[in-house]
């Protein structure tokens, strides 16, 4: 919370999300298997935005009732569209 | 008693369900009569008195706070009790249907109920295919197979007596099965609200004894062949 | 990260623990003494856009009481069609089954939405969060006083669907797709579409309140209160908000959803294009279930405050109490698909949340046995207040049990869409809604107004409505067992009914009687409010932070100094010591302790 | 005897911030909602893909660069108002809120061109959802520039108040998270 703690290198960051946004846009280029592409793709949105929550919104430097309350609902999302994959995916 | 207040159970499965909701239904009046008993007796017996000051009880230590734990775990052991109770009985009524003897279609449309009956061929979309509204035709003791369909909004097919209910989503289609074991004529009101007209839908099940019956399939089709061909025993 | 200001770090106390950790600062800006000093302020800024937490509860709980009259109103017209069908009403006149669908969905909206929501949380969360932890005002004064316009605008966002042509929403409180997606299914347009308007400002208009719930107790208690010196009501509150944030988010998505289908022609939850109609239950029950709980709460919160004062006694297994709370908090967001067994979801998951459902009643039935033992070797005062308390008990046990019943999967094939279902939710919502709310009002009301209430007036509503209230739910069971469906317009055109049809008349005749009951409430209430005796500041002799600011207390609540805290919520009859209790703040002496 | 304390009150930038990551909880939730629909409605539904393909992936690539960028730029404005730089305050909240618009504009023209192309909220299912998710998307994009505008005005003045650059960027950084999911959700995965 004090103002002199050194700050995250703002700009180094944004070099690596730039990197990371063109290399998810090439990899729907390479010659891969559709749910491979989908993967590699969606692993690159979830760095990104760990790295834009650790670093620009200073995940990184805070207490534990911040990081509950930025996962504890990622989690309850994740859990529900699971849950009702069977109901409305899968149905007959 | 108050259970009595269940419509006359005339299904095969209904008998199960029927013995879960006495199981809970002694559960928990025990519990009522615990707990709410506990209150009175409570309420009464420490009820303030000039010079008697109140105990000083926080419930922390363990003594004191297992007369709280030991209570919840019995809740949840008959939690547990009442689950697995439900869930055999469940999977019979919802996920393991016998095979059907007489398969019929019933479709939910503001403010009916179709019904479809396959005909002497036993198959949908053939040409003898024939439907009646508001009428479901079955035979006592016979597995029945429902096909569940919607045109509009969603209804609900109840049959209190039975034991079974089923939505029905436009979009979708379900199946359902009963096995009737007492000839009669018995209401199947809709109970989901579908608009102006929910109030009144209501059709009629009419369980035949095995001759009315084929009394009755002589009637709509009379053409020779019976629409039994695989199982005709009553 | 940084502050901006220089700040300085408070000295707690000696022999304290600081209320938060070292990261506490004073507010250079809004130091307390600044906020006491008088300020003359206009008729328009202390009654009607004040942001005094005080007064914004005492807003929400006038509007409470405006559409609880409402939403009465709207029952009786149906309990009278439903006794007597196609009758005139007197007061109304003819129902129609449009008519009917359309009070019924905005009785239940109503009750809910602007009755139960704004006095459990608006009004008791708004007057006694601040007071309880020892804070002046709530964390963002401003945003308080919006949510509460917000929610007066969606109140009267919901009273003028009534006059629209097509009439008012006549999807049922649940709103479900297709019937509701399309305006040819029900004839209702616009009635629809304010229907979602007065959600979408209802929740905004709680989202805010929650955070700024959350925000307050988490960062402005006072000096020494901890966590586990915070009144169970406060965690209560604090649950309910959490589980309101965490449920709420989906079913505004859906809402913007269904009123695209609606005004944009989209087919999310209409099959004919790819919609999927159950999507809509899902998200209506991942919200609507908690949403009984975040009723629930605050309910329990009060009822748990009254025993104490009430019993002279520490209240029985705080701690447990507290882990409970949050293990509801904690079920009751995976439990919402028990509304939904026989709804067409697919069968294989009705066990898990049959399972999850039947388990949410291992940490209620603890608070239960705890408020009971909270009784045992008391000293207790039949005040009015804690006959409210000793009532909710009573009632919400049988209204709980009744929900095990509709939580076992095989067994809701039977119930569900039926009055049994009516019967449960009224028992448990009533309890919470009337029970606890009166408990509540009749508790801190000298400390609203400074005023006492008319004991024997209470003790009379305490009575009739008790009385009344069994009379009207307990043989709705038995209606609901024979089968009867809920939101039918006429009973007589079932042929099965017609030998419950006399329940039907009795019942009816016995809500008049609740309703009639609750003018006592009026009387009794505005009676108290001009020409009640004057309160003492600590009339219950309670131990909580609230009872040490004058009744009413002045905007910013204590004088110069706010109180530092010194032990928990509960010390009643304690050992060793004269007085029956050890108020919150009082320092610990030599002599005692 | 009671005792006098100073205050009980935190300072206003704690206070700020738990409010905006409870508000920021609860915006996961409505868009993890809608975004759940998405998905479910999409695995559910086959054919999408080609609705998809008329996506430009180009313009979604070009407005994600300019959102990365402005939380660059706003969490540099808070960089600066930690060094009590005033003007480099009041130029980076200015580039920010020129980034958001930029943004808006692009997606306007997007709307624009899928209009005229006849593919409307009500063309199916996919424009359904498109409609609906960067529309909510937009939306707080809107919100998060109003806020930066007052923050710039304010900076303009004085830096009493530049604690809420912080808890303004908190948020101007969920709504550019959102948009890292929803640029391969909706344009790169087909
Ligand atoms: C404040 C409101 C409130 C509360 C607290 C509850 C509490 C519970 N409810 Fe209820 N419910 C509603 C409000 C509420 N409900 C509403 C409004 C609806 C209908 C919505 C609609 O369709 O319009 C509804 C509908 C509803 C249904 C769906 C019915 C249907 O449509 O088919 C179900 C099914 O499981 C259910 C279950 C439960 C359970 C298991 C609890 C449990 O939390 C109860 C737990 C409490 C106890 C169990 C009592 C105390 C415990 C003991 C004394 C120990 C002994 C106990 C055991 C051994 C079990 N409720
Ligand atoms: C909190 C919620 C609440 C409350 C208080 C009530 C109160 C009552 N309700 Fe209702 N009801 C619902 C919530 C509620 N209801 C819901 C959600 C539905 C489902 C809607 C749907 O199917 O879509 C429903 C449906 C419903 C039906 C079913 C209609 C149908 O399906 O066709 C019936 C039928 O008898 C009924 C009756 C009553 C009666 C007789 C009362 C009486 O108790 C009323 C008498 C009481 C008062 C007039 C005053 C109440 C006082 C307070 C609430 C305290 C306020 C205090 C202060 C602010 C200080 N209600
Ligand atoms: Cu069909 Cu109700
Ligand atoms: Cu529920």
């Amino acid at each position: 919370m004090t103002a002199d703690r050194a700050h995250p290198n703002y700009v180094a960051i944004w070099v690596w999300l730039v990197i990371l946004m063109l290399t998810g846009v090439l990899a729907t280029l390479l010659p891969l298997e559709k749910s491979a592409v989908i993967g590699l793709i969606f692993a690159v949105a979830a760095v990104k935005a760990v790295l834009v929550a650790l670093n620009y919104m200073h995940l990184k430097s805070e207490n534990w009732l911040i990081y509950a309350l930025a996962i504890v609902p990622v989690l309850l999302v994740v859990a529900m569209t699971l849950v009702l994959f069977p109901d409305i995916v899968y149905r007959h | 008693m108050f259970l009595n207040w269940l419509p006359e159970n005339v299904s095969i499965h209904g008998a199960e369900i029927d013995s879960i909701f006495h199981l809970i239904y002694y559960i928990t009046l025990a519990w009522f009569i615990v707990t709410v008993g506990a209150l009175i007796v409570f309420a009464l017996l420490f009820r303030r008195r000039d010079g008697q000051r109140a105990a000083y009880i926080t419930g922390d230590r363990l003594p004191h706070a297992a007369w709280l734990l030991i209570p919840t775990a019995l809740v949840l052991m008959l939690d547990l009790w009442i689950d697995f109770r439900g869930g055999d009985a469940w999977a019979r009524v919802k996920l393991h249907a016998p095979p059907s003897e007489l398969q019929i279609q019933v479709t939910g449309k503001q403010f009916n109920w179709e019904i479809l009956y396959p005909g002497p061929d036993g198959r949908f979309g053939t040409p003898d295919d024939l439907q009646i509204d508001n009428e479901l035709h079955v035979a006592v003791n016979r597995v029945v197979g429902l096909t569940l369909k919607s045109k509009d909004v969603i209804h609900s097919l109840y049959l209190p007596n039975l034991r079974l209910q089923q939505n029905v989503i436009p979009g979708r289609e379900f199946h359902a099965w009963f096995q009737a074991t007492k000839p009669g004529v018995f209401e199947i009101p809709c109970l989901e609200l579908c608009g102006f007209g929910h109030s009144g839908m209501v059709g009629h099940l009419i369980v035949h004894t095995a001759e009315e019956y084929d009394k009755w399939v002589k009637e709509q089709w009379p053409a020779p062949s019976s629409p039994l061909k695989e199982s005709d025993q009553p | 990260m940084g502050e901006g200001t220089v700040a300085s770090p408070v000295k707690p106390p000696q022999g304290i623990r600081p209320t938060m950790s070292h990261r506490a600062r004073v507010d250079p800006i809004r130091l307390p003494v600044a906020r006491t000093a008088h300020e003359d302020r206009s008729f328009w800024r202390t009654y009607i856009f004040s942001t005094d937490h005080k007064t914004i509860a005492k807003q929400y709980l006038f509007l409470a009481l405006f559409m609880a009259l409402l939403g009465g109103y709207l029952v009786y017209v149906m309990r009278w069609q439903l006794a007597f069908p196609d009758t005139s009403i007197p007061g109304f006149g003819f129902v129609g089954p449009e008519t009917y669908n359309a009070l019924t969905t905005n009785h239940g909206t109503i009750m809910v939405f602007f009755v139960a929501m704004p006095i459990l949380l608006g009004a008791f969360g708004n007057f006694l969060i601040p007071l309880m932890i020892g804070a002046r005002d709530m964390a963002f004064p401003r945003l308080n006083m919006l949510s509460f316009w917000i929610l007066f605008a969606s109140s009267l966002v919901i009273m003028s669907s009534f006059f629209v042509p097509g009439g008012a929403a006549a999807a049922g409180w649940t709103g479900y797709a297709p019937l509701s997606a399309r305006t040819e299914y029900t004839g209702v347009n616009w009635g629809i579409n304010l229907w979602l308007l007065a959600h979408a400002l209802e929740f905004a208009s709680f989202l805010m309140g929650g955070v700024n719930f959350l925000t307050t107790a988490i960062t402005m208690r006072a000096p020494g209160m901890t966590f586990f010196r915070l009144p169970l009501l406060v965690w209560q509150q604090m649950t309910a908000s959490v589980i309101f944030l965490l449920s709420v988010g989906p079913l505004i998505a859906g809402a913007v959803m269904l009123l695209m289908d609606r005004l944009l022609g989209t087919s999310f939850f209409v099959p004919e294009q790819g919609g999927d109609p159950l999507l809509w239950q899902h998200l209506f029950w991942f919200f609507g279930h908690p949403e009984v709980y975040v009723l629930l709460m605050p309910g329990l919160g009060a009822v748990l405050e009254v025993l104490a004062v009430f019993s002279r006694k520490s209240i029985f297994g705080y701690r447990w109490i507290i882990y409970s709370t949050i293990s509801v908090g904690f079920l009751s967001l995976i439990v919402w698909a028990h509304h939904m067994f026989i709804s067409g979801m697919d069968p294989r998951l009705a066990m898990p949340f049959s399972i999850t459902t039947i388990l949410i009643s291992v940490p209620i039935a603890l608070i239960v046995f705890s408020m009971i033992l909270t009784l045992w070797k008391g000293s207790i005062r039949f005040t009015p207040p804690m006959l409210w308390a000793l009532g909710f008990i009573v009632m919400f046990i049988l209204g709980g049990l009744t929900g095990i019943v509709l939580g076992s999967a095989p067994v809701n094939i039977q119930v569900h869409g039926t009055y049994f279902v009516v019967a449960h939710f009224h028992t448990v919502l009533l309890s919470v809604v009337i029970f606890g709310s009166f408990t509540g009002i009749y508790f801190w009301f000298p400390k609203m107004f400074g005023r006492m209430m008319n004991v024997p007036l209470s003790n009379l509503h305490f009575l009739l409505t008790l009385i009344f209230f069994n009379l009207t739910f307990f043989p709705m069971h038995a209606v609901g067992l024979a089968g009867m469906p809920r939101r039918i317009t006429n009973p007589l055109q079932y042929e099965f009914l017609q030998p419950v049809q006399s329940l039907n008349v009795y019942i009816t005749l016995s809500a008049l009687g609740l309703t009639l009951a609750q003018f006592l409430f009026l009387i009794n209430f505005v009676w108290s409010i001009v020409a009640g005796r004057k309160a003492e500041d600590n009339p219950w002799e309670s131990a909580t932070l609230e009872w040490t600011a004058p009744s009413p207390p002045p905007h910013g609540n204590w004088g110069d100094t706010i109180p530092t805290v010194y032990r928990g919520p509960y010390e009643y009859s304690p050992p060793g010591v004269r007085e029956d209790f050890l108020p919150q703040d009082l320092a610990p002496s030599a002599r005692s302790d | 005897m009671r005792m006098a304390v100073v205050s009980e009150q935190s300072a206003p930038a704690r206070r700020g911030k738990i409010a905006v990551w409870w508000l920021i909880a609860s915006e996961v939730m409505i868009f993890g909602g809608a975004l759940s629909c998405y998905i479910l409605a999409r695995t559910a539904g086959p054919g999408w893909s080609a609705e998809a393909a008329h996506l430009s992936a180009i313009l979604a690539t070009i407005n994600t660069f300019v959102l990365l960028t402005s939380s660059m730029t706003m969490a540099m404005a808070f960089a600066a108002y930690q060094k009590a730089d005033q003007r480099g305050v009041c130029r980076f909240l200015l580039c920010t809120i020129l980034l958001g618009l930029a943004f808006l504009g692009i997606k306007a023209y997007e709307y624009i061109s899928h209009i005229a192309d006849g593919l409307a909220p009500w063309s199916g299912s996919f424009w359904s959802f498109y409609y609906l998710l960067t529309g909510l998307h937009a939306l707080h994009v809107i919100a998060g520039i109003i806020v930066n505008i007052i923050l710039l005005l304010a900076a303009g003045k004085g830096l009493h108040t530049g604690y809420r650059i912080e808890i303004a960027g908190l948020y101007w950084h969920f709504v550019d998270i959102v948009w890292i999911f929803l640029f391969p959700l909706l344009y790169l995965s087909y």
